[in-house]
């Protein structure tokens, strides 16, 4: 049942949480919070251990040429079947979805055990599993689905969930703007989405195994039936509706306001849903469908474009949040900013090699950063700690390699990811030298902005006295284990210099991503290489050195804050004394920017519906009735039970026919 | 020109007593005026031409059934009643509609007699016998419809009287 | 007698035996309605096996001087409109077990005969019994809303029975229409659907017909301007009566226009088409604005039916397949989640006695089952995946999609909309702070789960395998269904005029024997065409 | 000689004032004098047609109507002995208002 013709049941993957979900949500009444997070822990426990059986399986499924990737297909039964809307519930397994779904269940199984520790005194921690359990499920469709429909399922499953965790702490009601938020914000994103995928399926179908027809798309001139654009203009606006709902789900320009919202909910999820697994979803998308964007070209620019700007915008931002949490989801959304614009020039398995070494730091960085608030009871801003260094030993030693490696610390694994995407930014043919310096200068930033976090909460003096109660085993050491990770797996792809094992990655997926792979144009050479990486690894420790001197133990604190710094909120309007600092503490002033075009417009417009409905709309039918009403008391004055009235009715009846009569007669 | 004298006096006198009717406020004086009323209607029934029905005008209508009246309005006592909301003659308000329709009505009629012109003249029908042989012979059948109405008014007259006269009757035992 | 009948004469003896256990005591009226509703079911679910892959016909004299008959018929469409129809009977009288404690006989009595015009109206297939069955379907609604209803009670039920008694009336004047002419034709007075479908009609006329009967169906469904009774009645009405409205009563509309109005005036439909869909798009919008602002439970949800009832109008009149597939998924879909919403509804107001939104809030504490449920209810609602309200709403944008390009785009837009008002049902109740009005409210028991569960079970089914709702569709021969070819064209429309066209123009199509028939005794119509 | 019109000109003018008495009058016994008055309007018409055409018709029905009347004001009135005994007053307005409660 599970293993038929050497291939494993790819069902099974989803299924192992999903059932582990339904078990908690049937019997959670019956069964102790610790009961449901065992069985989640061991769904998802054995969900990997799936995951990993499944990939020993492919892996060792010989190759059979450079250009076919050997890949598990399981059809189940037809889900969708109406006009071009054909889709199918069946898996796919090859090696983008193995790569996704080792870090969703792994990294996942991870989070997991440690929310077990973090989540023990809450009270709605089987509900928490519950989700959680469902999440993970909705992930593994989403990255195993054969099909883009049968994707959207997962896709908006991992937006429902994610609404649902956002809102786990419910009675306070900003977390429930946040949830709300974040849900609209990536739906709009999945309306575009939607979209994107009924052109494509009008065009091609959406089935992931036949989307080499975009190629062909490409060659008809004006398309038939009334559509009347070339085959090439279609496929820009697929690519561009698809870039949209990747934008939604992945918090790019310019719908990434919701994902600093997003830190409202528990720190795990934030480290599963909003770091490692689900916003890279958009990065899956496009990767998946990079036929349609090489098809359509100025697809390619609007999604480099689009991951530059963001990864630039992010990293601004997350150098004033005084927000642990929240320094972290701009570093996340810039993050996926440097995946996505590693998709936009070419180079799609550095995309996806960016998104594997991130989800392990940024993972890591937010339960280290869920320790610490663990620990210092639910305190979030970075100013109220401090000198954290010899209290925390094992979260500190987590923390400082997970921002190493976003830092682009020279030999750890963000630095080779990164490096490899700004070398693809200039030298492929996608890429050019303006992506090339945003991408430099936002490296530069973004090493100043996560060694600020060490900075601030590890060393110098408490700023508040805060009793630090110490972290239960289980808080600390998937911290180690990712951190582990976050420093070492960049070995997986080392820069082609190196010579050794080098480009490991890159090689494994050529067979996926063959010809559409941009590799470097004539003329660069590993000897640039070498020079750029150095400049990178000058720019991350120029960035670490900054850093030191303007947020380290003796640096008077830059930008000056207007008040109590300890005090500032997310929605403190004014934290700081200068303007952009302020400007960029809002997010470039977005969200206001939204609430004023976007969401007053519509309460108000519902509103005004709602009065229109009740006074113009029933109005006319009350209207209606009133004059009914009226001959109705005109007829009722008639039978008040008064002989006089009926004798006048009777008169004017006599008069009516008589002049009717006079008039019919002829004379 | 005799019937000319007649007519025309008698008709106004009969339109103003008919007015006076409507418009007294003492039931006894609107009876009065009302037979006065009848007086006229009968000069006008010589005049046209049937003395006969004249004198049976006289006798019965005022006669008889005035009289009646007469008797209720006395029993009831209610020309000596302080004058109440009902016995107000009707205001102007209470007239609008009805006058209006009324006119319109009369308007019609007057409309409809001019445009036929019923020609000819009256002519004298003062023969008794004549009515009588063409009353027993060719109506005889509304003459027993007449009978009968006038027998069940007679026993529903008492039927109703008796009930009044003993007020402790209860109301379903009079249908 | 076939089951056709059977299932027709169990909500009658039940009413009639309902009526006579009320007398006892109401836990018999109870038990007997009970009883009555699932054999009604276990008939229903019988039918369905029995009609699949063609049609059952039952066909009676019955007005022999009209040209009536009793004529019922089942294909895959109605088997699946009377299934839901038994299963929502059930949960109707599941969840008033405690919600109705006055008169409770004549309350099961009147579920009941509701129960009975609404199969009728699934079932016939003449024209005058069909009618009947229409106007069966008020009054035992008009009682429940103005009986059992809530304080606004008497106003609801008269403006519920006004406007879809008006709307009848012109949908009587069409019918009649139709019979007259289809007599002047032929000589001869017939109600039956399949005589009138033969009779030929100029492109006024068909316009005409169209107007009154989709005015009569656009009532009931309840299509923008139309929709003003139905946030009222809802809201009154007891949660049992919400239930079946929003569960059956509304899809009696659009069943209506499905079944009779498409294939009856295909010049008229295409005539209008651009009318249906300005509307149904409307209604997509104005519901779904309308409810983001209401302060009542039950009447943002009603307001969240028209939005979801435009998409199945739409779906109808962008005139392809996954258009119309996509309606009928809406259609049984809509009665599921939004019948949940209004046990979620009923259950709260039994508790607390308001549905006020600023009544509520935090009640997850308390009712942690409730809020699942309600979650789920409110993920249906919006159209999650996974669940089948997503299936539909995803037809039909795909098939307006494939109509115009931007009349996807537009509606797909709607689905946000759906997201801010179901969020809103969710978020308004068991988030925020907790309540300060009501403490230890307690949590759905063992009866309601099991109502809530029932309907969240078969939309997981449903958004599975909407081949289960969906296959049934194409049994009778897809002369309902726009051709499937056409619109599976990746690129290029079907014509206009093509895309409603039916077999009912064309005579020698109407001769050829389209169904076939199992059950033995039944009147066979294809067999008789045959001889 | 007379115009024959101008009798039944005269018996419409009768008629319309009795019309506006049954109307506009509140009292019963008023509107009993009315009701005999156009009674009597419509005797006057019959006389004036058998007047005009020669004819002993119309007063026949004259004596006709003469019974009807008669029948007519006996129950009239025994009603309004009645209805006086009954509340006290022949207000039409109040016995109708009274009926109601």
């Amino acid at each position: 049942m599970f293993v038929h013709n050497g291939i494993p049941a790819l069902w099974v993957i989803p299924a192992l949480p999903a059932l582990g979900a339904l078990i908690i949500f049937l019997f959670s009444k019956a069964m102790s919070p610790q009961t449901a997070g065992r069985i989640a822990c061991g769904a998802v426990g054995l969900c990997f251990g799936w995951v990993a059986f499944c990939s020993s399986s492919l892996l060792g499924l010989p190759s059979a040429d450079a250009h076919n990737a050997p890949y598990f297909h399981q059809e189940l039964w037809t889900w969708l079947s109406a006009g071009i809307v054909q889709s199918k519930v069946a898996f796919l397994f090859d090696r983008v979805s193995m790569v996704f779904t080792i870090i969703v269940s792994g990294v996942g199984f991870l989070i997991h055990l440690y929310s077990y520790a973090y989540m023990d005194d809450d009270e709605g921690e089987r509900r928490y599993f519950g989700y959680l359990n469902l999440f993970v499920a909705s992930m593994l469709i989403l990255v195993t689905a054969d099909n883009a429909f049968f994707m959207f399922m997962g896709w908006e499953g991992v937006g429902a969930c994610s609404f649902f965790l956002i809102g786990h702490y419910y009675s306070k009601s900003e977390n429930c703007a946040a949830a709300t938020k974040a849900f609209l914000v990536t739906r709009l994103g999945d309306i575009f989405l939607i979209l994107g995928l009924l052109l494509c399926a009008k065009l091609v179908g959406v089935s992931f195994l036949n989307l080499s027809g975009f190629e062909s798309v490409k060659e008809m001139e004006v398309v038939k039936g009334g559509w009347g654009m070339s085959g090439h203009a279609l496929l820009t606006i697929a690519a561009l509706l698809l870039l949209a709902g990747a934008a939604g789900k992945s918090a790019q320009l310019p719908l990434q306001t919701w994902l600093p919202d997003a830190m409202a909910g528990p720190t795990p999820v934030s480290a599963l849903i909003h770091a490692a697994t689900m916003v890279t979803a958009g990065v899956y998308l496009i990767a998946r469908f990079h036929i349609l964007f090489v098809a359509s070209g100025t697809g390619m620019t609007a999604v480099a474009i689009v991951g530059a700007a963001t990864a630039f915008y992010a990293a601004t931002c997350a150098c004033v949040q005084t927000d642990i949490k929240r320094i972290l989801a701009y570093s996340t959304i810039s993050q996926i900013g440097y995946m996505v614009l590693g998709l936009g020039v070419g180079a799609f398995s550095l995309g996806l090699f960016h998104f594997f070494t991130h989800a392990f730091y940024k993972a890591c960085l937010f339960l280290a950063s869920g320790t610490v608030i663990h620990s210092l009871h639910h305190e979030q801003n970075i100013y109220n700690m401090g000198g954290l260094k010899s209290k925390l030993k094992g979260t500190f030693a987590a923390f400082l390699l997970g921002s190493a490696a976003l830092a682009g610390f020279p030999g750890t694994s963000g630095f080779f990811s990164k490096d490899a995407i700004l070398w693809s930014a200039l030298t492929t043919g996608f890429g050019n030298p303006v992506f090339y310096g945003v991408g430099l200068v936002t490296a530069f930033l973004t090493a100043v902005y996560s060694f600020r976090l060490i900075f601030v909460v590890f060393y110098g003096a408490p700023r508040k006295d805060i009793h630090v109660h110490h972290p239960s085993p289980l808080l600390v050491w998937p911290l180690l284990v990712l951190a582990f990770f976050a420093v070492t797996i960049g070995v997986l792809n080392l820069p082609g210099f190196v010579g050794f094992k080098s480009l490991a990655w890159e090689h494994f997926f050529h067979p996926i991503f063959g010809e559409f792979q941009a590799e470097p144009k004539e003329g660069w050479t590993h000897a640039h290489e070498a020079i750029f990486a150095l400049i990178g690894a000058a720019v991350a420790l120029g960035g670490i050195l900054v850093s030191y001197t303007l947020f380290g133990p003796n640096a008077k604190m830059l930008p000056e804050p207007a008040g109590n710094i300890g005090d500032v909120e997310n929605s403190t309007p004014k934290p700081y004394k200068s303007a952009l600092a302020n400007f960029l503490f809002h997010g470039w002033g977005m969200d206001q920017l939204y609430a004023a075009v976007f969401v007053r417009p519509v309460k108000r417009l519902s509103m005004i519906n709602a009065w229109v409905d009740k006074v113009v709309v029933d109005g006319v039918y009350e209207l209606i009735g009133a004059i009914v009403r009226a001959f109705h008391s005109l007829v009722v004055s008639f039978q008040n039970g008064r002989v006089g009235r009926y004798a006048m009715v009777m008169l004017f009846g006599v008069v009516a026919v008589t002049i009717l009569v006079m008039s019919i007669i002829p004379r | 020109m005799m019937q000319i004298l007649m007519f025309y006096p008698s008709a106004v006198i009969a339109v103003i007593t008919t007015l006076m009717v409507i418009f007294s406020k003492n039931p006894v004086y609107a009876v009065l005026y009302l037979i006065m009323s009848l007086f006229a209607v009968s000069m006008v029934f010589w005049s046209l031409g049937s003395p006969f029905l004249a004198m049976v005008e006289i006798i019965i209508y005022a006669g008889a059934i005035m009289v009646l009246f007469l008797f209720v309005v006395m029993m009831l006592n209610l020309g000596q009643r302080r004058v109440d909301e009902d016995l107000r003659p009707p205001s102007g308000k209470a007239l609008i509609l009805p006058g209006i329709f009324a006119t319109i009505l009369l308007v019609q009629t007057i409309a409809c007699l001019m445009a036929g012109h019923p020609q000819g003249g009256t002519q004298l029908l003062n023969d008794p016998v004549a009515l009588g042989h063409a009353m027993y012979e060719k109506h005889y059948l509304g003459v027993k419809l007449a009978a009968i109405i006038l027998l069940i008014g007679s026993i529903g007259g008492m039927h109703l009287g008796r009930a009044a006269s003993f007020p402790d009757t209860k109301e379903k035992d009079l249908l | 007698m076939t089951l056709l009948s059977y299932i027709l004469i169990t909500p009658v003896a039940g009413a009639v035996i309902t009526g006579l256990a009320g007398r006892v005591n109401g836990l018999s009226a109870r038990m007997s309605a009970m009883f009555f509703m699932l054999v009604g079911l276990v008939l229903s679910t019988m039918l369905m096996i029995t009609v699949e892959g063609g049609t059952l016909v039952e066909k009676h004299a019955w007005f022999p001087a009209l040209g009536a008959t009793f004529h019922l018929e089942a294909d895959g469409l109605g088997a699946l409109m009377v299934l839901l129809t038994a299963i929502i009977g059930v949960i109707a009288v599941l969840i008033s077990w405690h919600d109705i404690n006055e008169k409770v006989g004549a309350f099961h009595v009147w579920v009941l005969l509701l129960q009975t015009g609404i199969l009728l109206v699934f079932m016939a297939r003449d024209m005058l019994l069909f009618y009947f069955g229409w106007e069966l379907m008020l009054i035992p609604m008009f009682f429940i809303i103005g009986v059992w209803g809530h304080e606004d009670k008497l106003y609801s039920a008269i403006k519920f029975f006004l406007f879809t008694f008006t709307g009848s009336i012109f949908l009587l004047l069409a019918l009649l229409y139709v019979y007259f002419a289809h007599a002047a034709q032929t000589g001869q007075y017939s109600f039956d659907f399949a005589d009138l479908l033969a009779t030929k009609l100029t492109g006024k006329e068909q316009r005409l017909i169209f107007l009154g009967m989709f005015i009569g169906f656009a009532v009931k469904v309840p299509l923008f301007p139309f929709h003003t009774w139905l946030p009222d009645a809802h809201t009154q009405a007891p949660t049992a009566g919400s239930l079946i409205l929003a569960g059956v009563l509304l899809k009696t509309g659009v069943y209506g226009i499905m079944r009779f109005v498409f294939p009856l005036v295909p010049v008229g439909v295409a005539a209008y088409t651009k009318l249906g869909i300005a509307l149904s798009v409307i209604g997509i919008f104005y519901g779904a604005l309308a409810a983001f602002s209401q302060r009542d439970f039950k009447r943002l949800v009603a307001y969240s039916s028209i939005s979801h009832l435009g998409f199945v109008t739409l779906g109808l009149f962008v005139g392809n397949a996954s258009g119309y597939q996509g309606a009928v998924l809406q259609m049984v879909n809509h009665g599921l989640a939004t019948g949940g919403l209004f046990l979620i509804a009923g259950i709260l107001q039994e508790r607390t006695h308001t549905r006020s939104f600023e009544m509520f809030g935090g009640l997850w504490k308390q009712m942690p089952t409730m809020g699942a449920f309600l979650l789920f209810f409110a993920m249906a609602s919006l159209g999650i995946p996974g669940t089948g309200n997503f299936v539909g709403e995803f037809y039909v944008i795909a098939g307006a999609f494939l109509k115009k390009w931007w009349l996807g785009a537009v509606t797909s837009m709607g689905v946000l909309f759906a997201a801010m008002y179901s969020l809103r049902v969710f978020l308004a109740t068991m988030h925020g702070p907790e309540s300060v009005t009501f403490k230890k409210l307690p949590d759905t028991n063992l009866r309601e789960n099991v109502a809530l569960f029932s309907l969240v079970i078969l939309l997981v089914v449903i958004g599975f395998r909407p081949s289960l709702v969906t296959a049934p569709l194409y049994w009778g021969g897809d002369k309902l269904v726009p051709q499937k070819g056409r619109s599976a064209d990746p690129i290029g429309q079907p014509k206009k005029e093509e895309a409603f066209q039916t077999p009912a123009k064309d005579p020698n199509l109407q001769q050829k024997p389209a169904q076939t028939v199992y059950l033995p005794g039944a009147s066979l119509r294809g067999g008789e065409a045959a001889l | 000689m007379i115009p024959a019109y101008h009798a039944l000109i005269l018996s419409g003018i009768l008629f319309c004032i009795g019309i506006v008495g049954v109307i506009a009058r509140r009292n019963l016994l008023f509107v009993l004098m009315s009701i005999e008055i156009m009674m009597n309007a419509a005797g006057l018409a019959f006389v004036a047609g058998s007047a005009i055409h020669g004819s002993y018709d119309g007063q026949i029905f004259f004596i006709f109507i003469l019974p009807v009347a008669a029948a007519e004001v006996a129950i009239g009135l025994a009603l309004a002995l009645l209805l006086y005994q009954k509340y006290k007053t022949l207000d039409l307005w109040v016995i109708a208002r009274s009926k109601e409660e």
